[in-house]
């Protein structure tokens, strides 16, 4: 396993460094000279035609103001052949979508926002150039084809940095659009590297490069030499040599062929296997997302027998207010989750206290009414928060510290968010056992909910511990929510989406039982996730559905029933 | 410890809480009451019944005769396994162990309850539960001995035989006067006359009574002991009550029951004067 | 006459019959009137959307009747009783789908549209027959009642009672609204059956076939309450209401618990599906947004409005809560879900009796 | 007792009593004489909430301004706004209700293809007027609905050509939701590829359910496809609700657009406005209009409904503009025939033109579809969108598809061949004529 990779935008803070890479960058590429030299100018020949005669630096960003996108294509190929240290920042900052010209001269400049104005950076001379207003700029816009030049072109230039993960990195970005001209610089870097990882990647590299050569000995080495690697780009390119459904685009050589075979066989292999861990992983995700939204249910309808219809939109709330607390602070994305977490919990902690004084309370010893009663009540929060937010979903921004992906290797990887979440389940499940079994709310809890009058005899202030456990199903629920805005839409509507599954997951476990809350909802997530690869989404949730009927029938208790004679009463 | 044969808890786990033959052998069983064979003057046999809730031994290895027309009391402290034990004669709670017989025939770990009714054991509840929503006259009707079917029930009327019976039950218990009152209107001490006359109703041979005189004035007990007393000899009649006044007054034959098992069975004075049962009642 | 038969006492025992037969009897004579013998211009004339409009709550009138029959007598909160309800919409909405012939889009004489544009070859197996009437009927009591009573044999058998019921009968509504959704299901998917031309050779879009279906529903709503109401007198009904009570009572005085809640509940779910196949000709479509677990849970909300255990009640809640909705969408439609969430709260808080209990005490008060 | 309640309910009295309480649902709310009053079908609460609102908003917003200007015909329009709640039925009821009970002129409404097809036999019925202002699957021409929002071949086609021509795809996965419009979409465009030499194992096509909210199979599946060393692109019809997950997972997988474009026909700045757009970068969209197109009448539009609605955060779209024109297409209509009447007013409809938001011109046809030009954005990460490619001329909305085999003989023609659904081949007319 390899370590997980640096992403771009982390690097492209370091810009001192980049500076100094840059510097190296050009010494390396004069280096390489020779083969690229014949390269560029067969380029340029075709470019000439189209492109602006435009050699210098101060030419090509000049010409960028009024450039189509295939124009720009070809000012970003120059720019990369220059070899000039300042290219490097100017691409980056295109690619980030930095790069702007100012509408009264035509001027390009690299800015950076700052509150309600730019910081203007002077391309050529790399110094700081003042402020300016928004409006007075207009961006060079990319797309996606462009994006693909620019990357190219920066990881051309990343070659010579000197970490080298972020060679590594370049190289593999690199292989996903091999041209003459990559790997002319990928044959130079290969003779200088003496690193021996990246020395392997742009091995691979170059030897997917010789897959399309047409001397079939280079071909055989080519496959060899890929033998026995599981990265995409590599089963990518290998896999057209076998041909599609009518036999098109076949390797024409019988050993090539065969060892195109063992290797994509190989691949296979190590694909099935990480493929079998996804699923698992993906079933563990998604039932933390069961887990986490049943978990305050298991607490005001395990603990209390309350059901609670409302329960979805106290999640609602939760995820209203991680949406709200962002909204006040705009510049602390990743520090407002941190934030949302308490605040949703007293949020919704606070609507459950409000719910059980003022309407559950009176229904005690009706369980069924108080599902109708609050189905009432779920229908005015929804509306409620119709009129104040509008119908329409809210954007709640994720952290970047939450997105993404851990790539643990060239086959396996985890995404940052759902990572996250199944440990904050598993924390804010553990939180919960300790307040159950270690606090005395959670004793006070457990005597009121096995024998009501009992507790009150020993001077339990019964009432207090029901609001306050009803607070508390509520106050997870509204944590819940703040999870769920990470992964899904923020609108009236996020808590009927869940409030089904959520009874399941608690009755499946077992009423009263906070385990059986967890193992019910995990597994409910995994067998789920089994299923759907054969049966295919619906029809997973379905039989899901089906056997949670079925099961009920053989143990109408849950997955862990109360036992013992206070569980059965007469 | 028979550890070869599966245990009833395991076989009633197999499908629904009872095995396949059991289920097709059950088919139209409620219309004809299996007959009863007491030829051995038992009616009751309890033998070896184990009991567990989450590793805690409700019964414990319990052992109990029962013979018939007699009048048994069973007395131990909370938790000595009372209420199990009569869950497990009814066939509400199946034991992990041991085995039940009703007269020579009848297996009683093998039977639903409410074939166990059909068969002729009656139970009543420690708290008194009668329909509270329907009269007097109704809940003994309901009660009546009879088929019991869905579609038999829905057309059934009233004869004038079958209301006979009521009335006589009615007389029996003495709620004559209470005859069309919503059940739920009755005082606690009618309540549990009643439920005993909706098990007079059934016709049973076996008459189970979980704690008849909790919470009653002691009017209400004195006539509650007259009614069990003139119940026994023609049926069995076992009693499960803490209060040893109540049990001195009616019962003959005592059963101690201590942490699930028996602790000391004979006449009641003989009892009261065992060692080892003083020391559970007083030195806990 | 003798007015002291059991048949009369069944009818008109209790005041609450008393009313809702005349009111059904008055309503079933008084708006054909209306509609097809008073002329349009008149102030007296009701239209025929009105007409629709008060047919389709006869038929949420009748659904409420079953649920009040299992859930007031005999305690079983079912959440998931619109399954049956939507089952027999189906039933008919196929039935009016093959009545279509060649008048669909496509013009194809067998399939309806939606497989035309799938391109299924031929008619599935499961519907066949849908094109007699007869047939169609039967599967309108047949589909629901055999599911329910498959349901109802595994659930109480094994005794699966109380929130633990409630909430798998949500289940069950919910994994047949899913499988309903797909497409593959052949049963129209998400867009369900619609553009019905005619029932039993009758013009669909009529207002002499709106009279009709309208006048069927009443019938049907009275048939169903009469039935409901002749099982919760008899003895089997005293019995059910001894289950919800005390249901351990009852098994120990010798009662197969379980075969008399199979039994409601299939019966109920049969009435359920017939208020289905009522609905769907009056509205114009089924889709699985029918099998809805919230529409369930509506249901259940009628029958509460109005006061359970008296049949009448649900009659009166499905009535007064449809009407306050259809109201309340074109009146306030920004702001009608507070009144409904809120009269739904006051019920369960202030009413447990429903309104029928409400004005019972006031009755009461002035006596 | 029981005798004289009986006697008290006698049925004088009852008929009475009930005629009464029907006298509440006979009283039809008149017309008043001097305003001309307009439906709005859109769903306020439910599901469909989201998308609807801001449609009714759009047609409020159209009347003020039309009453601002003195109205149509000397008399002022009245909104009547229901709301349907998102459910289907409901939809008829109330389109049953604004036609029969508050007798309104003309009916913007409806979103989903089931609402409309639930609604459908009501207003042909009635013989109502609904403008439908949203993209659907075609395969449909009634006599009373114009459809203002693209068929098929004007938002589809065109995006897989696109895609075909300019980003060399050459693998396609169909990624649906399951229901009517992305079923036959994608039947639509698997005819095509499949014409276009597109083999039958380069396509995947997928339906999920409403809603759906975990796509990590999903899109890991589609990461799968798209790793067999060809061009490799998403069409995606997914709908509402499940978009904003599905395109989290996106991010957070690393999907780029450079690697697998995801061209969408359901999202548009709407539905990005409650999505972080940063990961989302260059993914695409077809549609007819997008709030970035530069124009007089688009500037005009947007600075009026930002003071109409009092935000100035919130965007325009697709079906904004197809509402915009529809409302437009019907004043027009009632100018020209000098009265609401819906027969005459239908009758005026096609040939009528009007100005669109993006520079050229919308115009009415005889299948009661109209012209729209084909633009296809890449999202920025502001939630707007960059034209990266656009049609040359506005394209003629199609209601019978031509890759259908059950609709490529059909043809829409209100004008000469007065019939919705005309059969070139058997020269019949199929269910409701003129």
């Amino acid at each position: 396993m390899s370590k997980p990779l640096t992403s771009q935008p982390r690097r492209t803070r370091g810009w001192t460094v980049l500076f100094a890479g840059a510097a190296a960058a050009l010494a390396l590429l004069l280096g390489g000279l020779p083969a690229h030299a014949d390269d560029a100018a067969s380029a340029t020949e075709t470019e000439a035609v189209s492109a602006p005669a435009a050699a210098d630096l101060a030419g090509i960003l000049a010409a960028f103001a009024a450039a189509d996108f295939s124009t720009k294509d070809q000012l970003i190929s120059q720019l990369a052949t220059l070899h000039d240290p300042r290219a490097r920042p100017i691409l980056q900052a295109l690619l980030d979508g930095h790069l702007e010209t100012r509408s009264s001269d035509g001027k390009v400049f690299i800015v950076e926002e700052y509150g309600d104005a730019l910081k203007l950076t002077d391309p050529l001379t790399s110094t700081a150039a003042g402020d300016g207003k928004p409006d007075d700029f207009e961006r060079i816009r990319s797309n996606n084809a462009l994006r693909k030049t620019l990357k190219v072109a920066i990881a051309q230039l990343e070659l010579a940095d000197t970490d080298p993960a972020v060679r590594i990195a370049a190289v593999k970005q690199m292989r996903r659009d091999i041209d003459d001209s990559t790997v002319a610089s990928l044959r130079a870097a290969f003779g200088s590297e003496q690193n021996p990882k990246v020395k392997h990647e742009i091995a691979v590299a170059l030897a997917l490069a010789d897959l399309a050569a047409t001397d079939v000995d280079a071909r055989l080495a080519a496959v060899n030499a890929l033998d026995g690697e599981a990265a995409t780009d590599v089963y990518n390119a290998l896999m057209p040599l076998l041909g599609d459904a009518d036999g098109k685009g076949i390797e024409t050589d019988p050993k090539v062929r065969a060892a195109v075979i063992a290797a994509v066989h190989h691949i296979n292999l190590w694909r099935g296997f990480y493929q079998v861990l996804d699923t698992l992983f993906f079933g563990l995700s998604l039932g933390s997302v069961l887990v986490l939204s049943s978990i305050g249910l298991a607490i005001t309808f395990g603990v209390m027998g309350v059901i609670n219809m409302a329960h979805g939109e106290l999640m609602m709330l939760g995820a209203y207010t991680a949406y709200v607390v962002q909204q006040l602070m705009p510049n602390h994305i990743g520090l407002s989750i941190a934030v949302a977490i308490p605040a949703a919990f007293l949020v919704s902690g606070l609507a459950g206290v409000a719910i059980e004084r003022s309407i559950v309370r009176f229904l005690y010893g009706r369980p069924l009414e108080t599902l109708l009663a609050t189905f009432g009540l779920s229908l005015i929060l929804q509306q409620l928060v119709r009129s104040i937010f509008s119908p329409l979903n809210r954007s709640v921004t994720t952290p970047e510290w939450m997105s993404g992906l851990w790539q643990i290797n060239d086959l396996f990887s985890l995404t940052y968010n759902r990572l996250y979440i199944v440990i904050f389940t598993l924390l804010v499940f553990g939180a919960l056992l300790l307040v159950m079994n270690r606090t005395s709310l959670g004793l006070k809890v457990r005597a009121v909910a096995q024998n009501r009058s009992m507790a009150k005899a020993m001077g339990v202030r019964t009432e207090r511990i029901d609001a306050l456990t009803f607070g508390l199903g509520s106050g997870i629920a509204g944590i819940a929510g703040v999870a769920l805005s990470q992964l899904t839409n923020v609108g009236p509507n996020l808590g009927q989406s869940y409030i089904i599954d959520s009874f399941m997951v608690v009755v499946f476990g077992g009423v009263g039982n906070l385990w059986g809350t967890l193992i019910s909802g995990m597994s409910l997530g995994i067998i789920n996730k089994l299923l759907e690869p054969y049966a295919g989404a619906v029809f997973a949730k379905i039989l899901v559905l089906v056997f949670l009927i079925l099961f009920i029938q053989r143990r109408p208790k849950g997955l862990f029933p109360q036992k013992g004679r206070a569980a059965e009463g007469h | 410890m028979n550890t070869t044969a599966p245990t009833p808890a395991k076989r009633g786990a197999d499908y629904f809480g009872m095995p396949y033959a059991r289920l097709l052998k059950r088919r139209g069983s409620d219309a004809q009451p299996p007959e009863l064979d007491t030829s051995h003057r038992t009616v009751l046999y309890l033998e070896d019944i184990t009991v567990s809730f989450d590793g805690f031994k409700a019964l414990n290895a319990l052992t109990l005769y029962i013979d018939v027309g007699e009048l048994r009391c069973i007395i131990g402290p909370n938790g000595a396994g009372k209420t199990t034990m009569m869950d497990v004669i009814t066939g509400k709670t199946r034991p992990d162990h041991g085995s039940a017989w009703f007269g020579q025939t009848l297996d009683l770990l093998a039977m639903s309850e409410p074939e166990i009714v059909q068969a002729g054991i009656g139970r009543k509840f420690q708290r008194p539960t009668v329909f509270q929503n329907h009269t007097v006259f109704q809940n003994l009707e309901l009660a009546m001995a009879g088929d019991k079917r869905v579609w038999t029930i829905l057309f059934a009327k009233l004869g004038a035989l079958q209301r006979e019976r009521i009335e006589k039950v009615l007389e029996t218990v003495g709620l004559k006067d209470q005859t069309s009152l919503l059940a739920g209107s009755l005082s606690h001490g009618q309540k549990q006359w009643l439920e005993i006359g909706m098990l007079l109703m059934q016709e049973p041979k076996l008459l189970l009574v979980d704690e008849p005189v909790a919470g009653m004035t002691p009017q209400e007990t004195e006539r509650t002991a007259e009614l069990l007393l003139s119940l026994a000899g023609e049926r069995s009649v076992v009693v499960v009550e803490h209060d040893m006044d109540f049990v001195r007054s009616i019962a003959k034959k005592v059963t101690v029951l201590h942490q699930g098992s028996v602790l000391a069975e004979g006449p009641i004075d003989e009892v009261q004067r065992n060692p080892q049962v003083v020391e559970v009642y007083l030195g806990e | 006459m003798r007015t002291s038969s059991p048949l009369m006492t069944l009818l008109f025992g209790d005041f609450g019959s008393r009313v809702f037969y005349a009111l059904l009897l008055a309503m079933l004579i008084v708006v054909p009137l209306l509609n097809l013998g008073v002329t349009e211009t008149s102030a007296l004339h009701l239209s025929t959307y009105t007409v629709t409009l008060l047919g389709k709550y006869l038929t949420y009138a009748l659904m409420a009747v079953a649920v009040d029959l299992i859930w007031g007598y005999c305690g079983i909160l079912s959440l998931g009783h619109t399954a049956f309800f939507a089952l027999g919409g189906y039933a008919m909405g196929m039935y009016l789908m093959r009545q279509i012939g060649t008048r669909g889009v496509y013009g194809d004489p067998l399939l309806p549209d939606f497989m035309v544009f799938l391109n299924w070859k031929e008619l599935p197996w499961y519907w066949l027959g849908f094109n007699h009437a007869a047939f169609a009927l039967l599967m309108v009591l047949l589909a629901p009642g055999a599911l329910a009573f498959c349901f109802g044999w595994l659930a109480f058998r094994s005794r699966v009672t109380g929130v633990y019921l409630s909430i798998i009968t949500q289940a069950l509504t919910y994994a047949l609204m899913l499988a309903f959704f797909r497409n593959e299901m052949g049963f129209g998917g998400n867009n369900g059956l619609t553009d019905f031309k005619e029932i039993l050779g009758f013009d669909i879009h009529l207002a002499s076939t709106r009279i009709g279906l309208f006048v069927a529903s009443g019938i049907a709503l009275g048939l169903g309450y009469t039935a409901c109401r002749a099982i919760a007198v008899s003895r089997a009904g005293r019995v059910v209401q001894a289950i919800r009570d005390a249901e351990s009572r009852t098994r120990f005085i010798g009662y197969r618990v379980e075969n008399y809640k199979m039994w409601l509940f299939t019966f109920s779910a049969v009435l359920s599906g017939i208020a289905g196949a009522l609905y769907v000709p009056q509205v114009g479509i089924i889709n699985p947004g029918e099998f809805g677990p919230i529409n369930s849970i509506e249901v259940v909300i009628w029958v509460a409005v109005g006061g359970r255990n008296t049949l009448y009640g649900p009659v009166l809640g499905a009535f007064v809560v449809n009407f306050a909705k259809t109201y309340l969408t074109a009146a306030l439609p920004e702001v009608w879900l507070y009144a409904l969430g809120a009269l739904f709260v006051v019920v369960t808080l202030f009413l447990p009796q429903g309104i029928v209990g409400l004005v019972k005490q006031l009755l009461e008060k002035r006596r | 007792m029981k005798a004289p309640l009986i006697k008290s309910f006698g049925f004088s009295r009852t008929l009475l009593a009930a005629t009464t309480a029907l006298g509440l649902f006979a009283a039809n709310a008149q017309a008043a004489d001097d305003t001309i009053k307009v439906g709005v079908l859109h769903s306020l609460s439910g599901t469909m909430a989201i998308s609807e609102t801001t449609l009714k908003d759009t047609v409020l917003m159209m009347i003020d301004e039309q009453n601002k200007k003195g109205g149509v015909l000397g008399k002022k329009l009245e909104a009547v706004v229901v709301d349907p709640a998102s459910n289907w039925p409901l939809f008829a009821e109330k389109a049953a209700e604004l036609l029969e009970k508050d007798k309104v002129s003309v009916v913007f409404g409806c979103w989903t293809s089931v609402s409309r097809k639930s609604v459908l036999p009501v207003f042909e019925k009635d013989n109502g007027l609904l403008f439908y202002p949203v993209q659907y699957e075609g395969e449909e021409s009634s006599k009373n609905v114009f459809y203002t929002g693209a068929a098929p071949n004007q938002q589809a086609i065109p995006a897989v050509d696109y895609l075909m021509k300019d980003l060399k795809v050459k693998r396609w996965v169909l990624e649906g939701t399951d229901y009517v419009y992305p079923r036959t979409t994608n039947k639509i465009l698997e005819a095509y590829l499949k014409a276009k030499g597109v083999a039958a194992s380069d396509i995947l096509i997928n339906y999920t359910p409403f809603g759906f909210s975990d796509w990590q199979s999903e899109v890991s599946k589609i990461k799968a496809f798209g790793s067999a060393g060809k061009k490799t692109a998403v069409v995606s019809t997914i709908n509402g609700d499940a978009n904003v997950p599905f395109y989290k997972e996106l991010g957070n997988e690393k999907i780029s657009a450079e690697d697998i474009p995801v061209v969408a026909f359901s999202v548009g700045e709407e539905e990005l406005s409650g999505v972080d757009t940063k990961p989302l970068l260059g993914h695409l969209a077809a549609w007819n209009y997008f709030e970035s197109i530069k124009s007089p009448a688009n500037s005009e539009f947007i600075k009026t409904w930002h003071t109409f609605i009092k935000n100035d955060k919130r965007t325009t779209n697709d079906p904004m503009e197809a509402t915009y024109i529809g409302f437009n297409l019907w004043v027009k209509a009632v100018k020209k025939a000098g009265t609401t009447d819906t027969t005459k007013v239908i009758a005026t409809l096609p040939g009528l033109e009007t100005a669109n938001l993006t520079g050229g011109s919308a115009k009415v046809l005889p299948n009661h579809h109209i012209t729209k030009p084909v633009y296809i954005g890449e999202i920025r990460d502001d939630g707007q969108f960059d034209i990266v490619w656009q049609t040359k001329a506005e394209v003629a909305g199609d209601a019978w598809s031509d890759y259908l085999p059950g609709s490529k003989d059909l043809e829409a023609d209100w004008v000469t061949l007065k019939c919705g659904n005309y059969n070139t081949k058997t020269k019949k007319c199929v269910g409701q004529t003129n």
